[in-house]
């Protein structure tokens, strides 16, 4: 399990980039938002922590797809699922791997550009609290869904299908705790229901995950 | 030591070959042969576990499985040493020297594996084989892109691993200079059940 | 006593049904007819809301099957899990489009009764959110079908997928009764006899609801059936191949 | 040419879903958004337009990255390299197949996906007009990126990255003829640079996406 | 008829093979042997023009090349006749019975190419060389996972083209049964240019 992790942290790291390319990718939705919406400021102050969390999620969606595609297309996951490794652990570590090489990073960065989107700084604070409390939710429902859609080429969108509504209450909890952060309201009732998702779902999801995963080495 | 009782095994929902048994026992090799699409492949998933058998057992002690197939699982941004290293550590073994020096890789050893010619990755692709520590080897064609020299350098591998009570199931077409047990699957073949009747059933 | 396991038999379903199916086609016919002409003709406008009300005969139902629908996967994917048998895994694919339309029916008549009472088509309050998400869960359920070949890994994988989705079936239904804010009817239908007047109203949905429940069934039924004479179809047209 | 459209769309078809997958992810992400941001549904129909941009623009760059990856895979892009087929035309082949299976539809799909952002009625004809201009423009964009990435695995997210700047004056034009549209002022000049983009980089990518893809098959 | 004079070829920057020249007239088959990462596949890639020659030419007719390497390029998703049919458009040439019956592909016509065995895989692939209609058949490691009768049927198909007038490179590591020239690569190793001095270059 440990081996597994490190092997994808250094997979993430030599595939051109890793830690640099889900921060990237976040950073110019960031960008993007306000060509969209215009940029009037007090607009953008008042969308801001729930774009910076949609763009997390998303930064997190599109890393997520080739979690075990890659292992699954060069046979390494038929063979990890003959060795001696459960294969719950082999999904814990490859969850984690995800975390630390997208999530991680996400979270460090986005106070750094709430500023870009005119967020009051108070909210700065929150937006790193909430993501570092809901990013692991998302690498670990991702997982899931990757373990789902594995076999199935150019399954990334479908990957997204499954996964976005699953990312639902992570979204709206963590954003309700930034932007009640951000206009100084109390954030303790949102907090609380964030990190029993990422506790519930980081004990059952590998599990599940595991099952599925060995339904579809059939 | 393997054995296989009555074994039925299907892909994609199709019977390929049914009332399978034989025996591996510790120090002995089977080859296995039958002519393309015979269901060499769909038997050897279904020995290593990775899909059900439709019908009968397979026996084998527990973790005792190593199963190669045509893809590698060789990650082309690793190094050949890191790829096997990581192997050896997800089956807990140690000492990667001995299978490097084994497949003749030690000169290739901090080249990643995307820049490995054909023969080379395969080579690679067995070393592994060597460093999983398991008894039971099921292999599937290990020799495709091989030169004669590293077929040979294969066949000594095996020789080794047998004579130490390990033993091995080989599929493949070609003659590997192997003394093991040949068995052919073709007149396994799955033959049609007599349909009786329209019953609105699957079959 | 015959066992119910048998008509896991994709036999004995295909024969219980083709007597059933009629039967129950003609009673959501009839119960459908009696309780939307009863309602929209026969009752008078509700003095709040205008005519607007009987669009509750439509909404309410739908809404109602689209959750039951969900719960009925969910059941019918568990069997499979357990006791393996192909109907059951069948009529669950074939619940899904079903479900997805009464989501659909009751968003959109939703949608059109939210303008004149809310002043919106649509708000993000804790039922609408979940049961967008379920609408969103049976698109993926489908897609995942769709998408896997092998009929058995198909089915393990929407099964496993049914029981995650499930959440958001229970959150649409009970959400209301989680956090009490929200703009939509918290009411349960007993609720909703006291707050809106009388039995005039309750009367007619009840039939239109028990309309629903056998149009649901009828369609199920009937999607199952085509179900395994496709599977049945692949399975001959396998054999033929094998020759 | 014609084969490898009629192919590409057939693909598309067949791995579950094709036009449905696209389309779903669209609107997921816009049912998302208000998630993020809140239900106030006065801001929710400022954004919009904006949002409705940047929804379709993520839609179209996560079908992109297997544009040319899966045919890098398989050998096919070897093969077709050494046929008769000249690789501009395969180039814009591809990119015309991706349009047809998501642009097109996205267009189609955005007027409906705008009531539930609250936009007012007058800007469902000027979302439509601007995306249909639009997305051919992204299609060809996305198409020159995933040729440039073609060899990287994991190259999804470094192609966003890549494609993501070259989106954004598409982006800045026809975000403002549906904002402008959706306020009832004029469109025209945002509307004509739009056209223009779409015209110019039809021209002029397929040929550079064909040079690119000669270097990457090395 | 292909002609390779004074031919050097790179893999990853490295100079893999030098000074190679060869001519393959109408009706013959060149056969390339050399042991695993002797640079077959490098060469092979340098004729068909996927990849400059660091120097020397390689002289054919235009559009006359057709290539076929270790992967196939056949879509999973699409049929047997399908994936055939594509090829045949993309080369512009008509009628793929000849080539499904001439590598008995016809009994698996509409099965997914996902679900064929290793063995089938791989006859489609080499059934895509018929359909090319092209001269210069670039062949790389045709005959690997096919069995003995495959090979057979491949041999044929070849001596059959060259009879038309065709010409065939091939690298191979068995014996295809095949009469053709054979080209060991293995002297044409590239060496180590002397270092003269240091002259504010790369080497
Ligand atoms: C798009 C908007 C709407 C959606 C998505 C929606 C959805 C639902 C759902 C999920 C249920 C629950 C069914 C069940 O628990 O089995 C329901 C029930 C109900 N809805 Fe709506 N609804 C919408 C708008 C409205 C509006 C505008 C009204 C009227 C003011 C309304 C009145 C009711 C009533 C009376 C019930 C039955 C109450 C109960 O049994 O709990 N709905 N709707
Ligand atoms: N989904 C499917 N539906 C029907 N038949 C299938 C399916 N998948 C595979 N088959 C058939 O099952 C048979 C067994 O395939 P398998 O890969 O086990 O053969 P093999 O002996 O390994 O052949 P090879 O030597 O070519 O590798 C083949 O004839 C193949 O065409
Ligand atoms: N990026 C690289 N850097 C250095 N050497 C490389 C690189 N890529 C490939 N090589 C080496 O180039 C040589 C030629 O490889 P090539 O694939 O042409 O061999 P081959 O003759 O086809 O071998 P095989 O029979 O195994 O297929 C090999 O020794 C390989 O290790
Ligand atoms: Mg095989
Ligand atoms: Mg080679």
């Amino acid at each position: 399990m440990k081996s597994l992790f490190f092997r994808d942290l250094k997979l993430a790291i030599r595939a051109g980039g890793g830690f640099g390319l889900g921060l990237a990718f976040f950073l110019i939705l960031v960008v993007l938002v306000p060509f969209g919406v215009g940029p009037q400021s007090e607009l953008l102050s008042r969308i801001a922590p729930g774009i910076l969390w949609v763009g997390a999620l998303l930064a997190c969606l599109l890393s997520l797809d080739r979690m075990f595609a890659l292992d699954h297309e060069d046979g390494s996951l038929d063979l990890l699922a003959t060795s001696a490794l459960p294969m719950e652990g082999a999904c814990a570590a490859k969850a984690l791997a995800h975390w630390v090489t997208t999530g991680l990073p996400l979270t460090l960065a986005a106070p750094v550009l709430a500023i870009l989107l005119n967020m009051p700084p108070d909210g700065f604070l929150w937006i790193f609290i909430s993501l570092a409390v809901g990013t692991p939710a998302m690498s670990v429902i991702g997982g899931f869904g990757a373990a789902l859609t594995v076999g199935i080429k150019r399954g990334g969108l479908l990957l997204s299908l499954l996964v976005l509504p699953l990312y639902v209450p992570t979204l709206i909890f963590g954003a309700e705790v930034a932007r009640r952060g951000a206009e100084g309201l109390q954030t303790t009732t949102p907090l609380l229901m964030l990190a029993g998702i990422t506790l519930a779902v980081s004990a059952v999801l590998p599990f599940v995950s595991a099952m599925v995963l060995k339904v579809n080495l059939r | 030591m393997l054995d296989v009782k009555d074994l039925s095994v299907a892909r994609g929902g199709v019977p390929v070959l049914e009332g399978l048994s034989f025996s591996v026992p510790a120090g002995q090799a089977l080859i296995l042969r039958g002519p393309n699409g015979s269901g060499k492949t769909t038997l050897l998933r279904t020995i290593a576990g990775l899909q059900p058998a439709l019908s009968g057992q397979v026996e084998a002690e527990a973790d005792s499985i190593a199963y190669a197939a045509h893809s590698d699982g060789v990650k082309g941004n690793l190094t050949v040493t890191e790829n096997l290293r990581f192997w050896a550590d997800v089956f807990g073994t140690k000492g990667i020297e001995h299978a490097l020096q084994q497949f003749d890789l030690e000169s290739l050893f901090d080249r990643p594996a995307h820049a490995l010619s054909a023969g080379q990755k395969r080579r690679l692709g067995l070393a592994r084989l060597v460093v999983t520590g398991r008894k039971n080897w099921i292999l599937d064609e290990p020799t495709v892109s091989l030169d004669t020299a590293s077929v040979q350098m294969f066949a000594d591998t095996v020789r080794g691993h047998l004579a130490e009570g390990g033993s091995a199931v080989i599929a493949t077409h070609i003659d590997l200079g192997l003394d093991g047990t040949n068995f052919d699957v073709t007149p396994y073949k799955a033959t049609q059940k007599k349909l009786v009747g329209f019953d609105e059933g699957f079959l | 006593m015959a066992s119910l396991w048998e008509y896991a038999n994709p036999l004995k379903f295909m024969r219980l049904t083709d007597r059933v199916l009629p039967w129950v086609s003609v009673g959501a016919a009839a119960c459908l007819a009696v309780g939307l002409i009863w309602g929209f003709f026969f009752t008078p406008d509700d003095f709040r809301q205008g005519s607007t009300v009987k669009i509750i005969y439509i909404h309410v139902p739908a809404a109602l099957m689209a959750i039951n629908a969900w719960f009925m996967m969910l059941v019918a994917s568990l069997i499979w899990l357990i006791r393996r048998h192909h109907v059951s895994a069948l009529a669950a694919k074939a619940a899904a489009p079903v479900g997805v339309v009464m989501t659909l029916i009751a968003l959109i008549t939703g949608a059109i009764w939210g303008q004149p009472m809310w002043g919106t088509w649509w708000e993000f309050d804790p039922r609408l959110t979940s049961f967008l998400v379920l609408f969103l869960f049976y698109l993926g359920y489908m897609a995942l079908w769709s998408a896997i070949e092998d009929a058995d890994t198909a089915a393990d994988l929407t099964a496993v997928l049914c029981m995650v989705g499930s959440v958001f079936a229970v959150l649409s239904r009970y959400a209301v009764n989680f956090w009490n804010q929200g703009l939509h009817q918290g009411a349960s239908l007993s609720l909703d006899k006291e707050e809106n007047v009388a039995d005039v109203f309750y009367q007619p949905l009840l039939v239109s609801i028990a309309g629903f429940v056998l149009l649901f069934l009828a369609l199920v039924l009937l999607r199952t059936r085509t179900e395994i004479r496709l599977r049945r179809a692949s399975a001959l047209m396998a054999r033929e191949k094998l020759q």
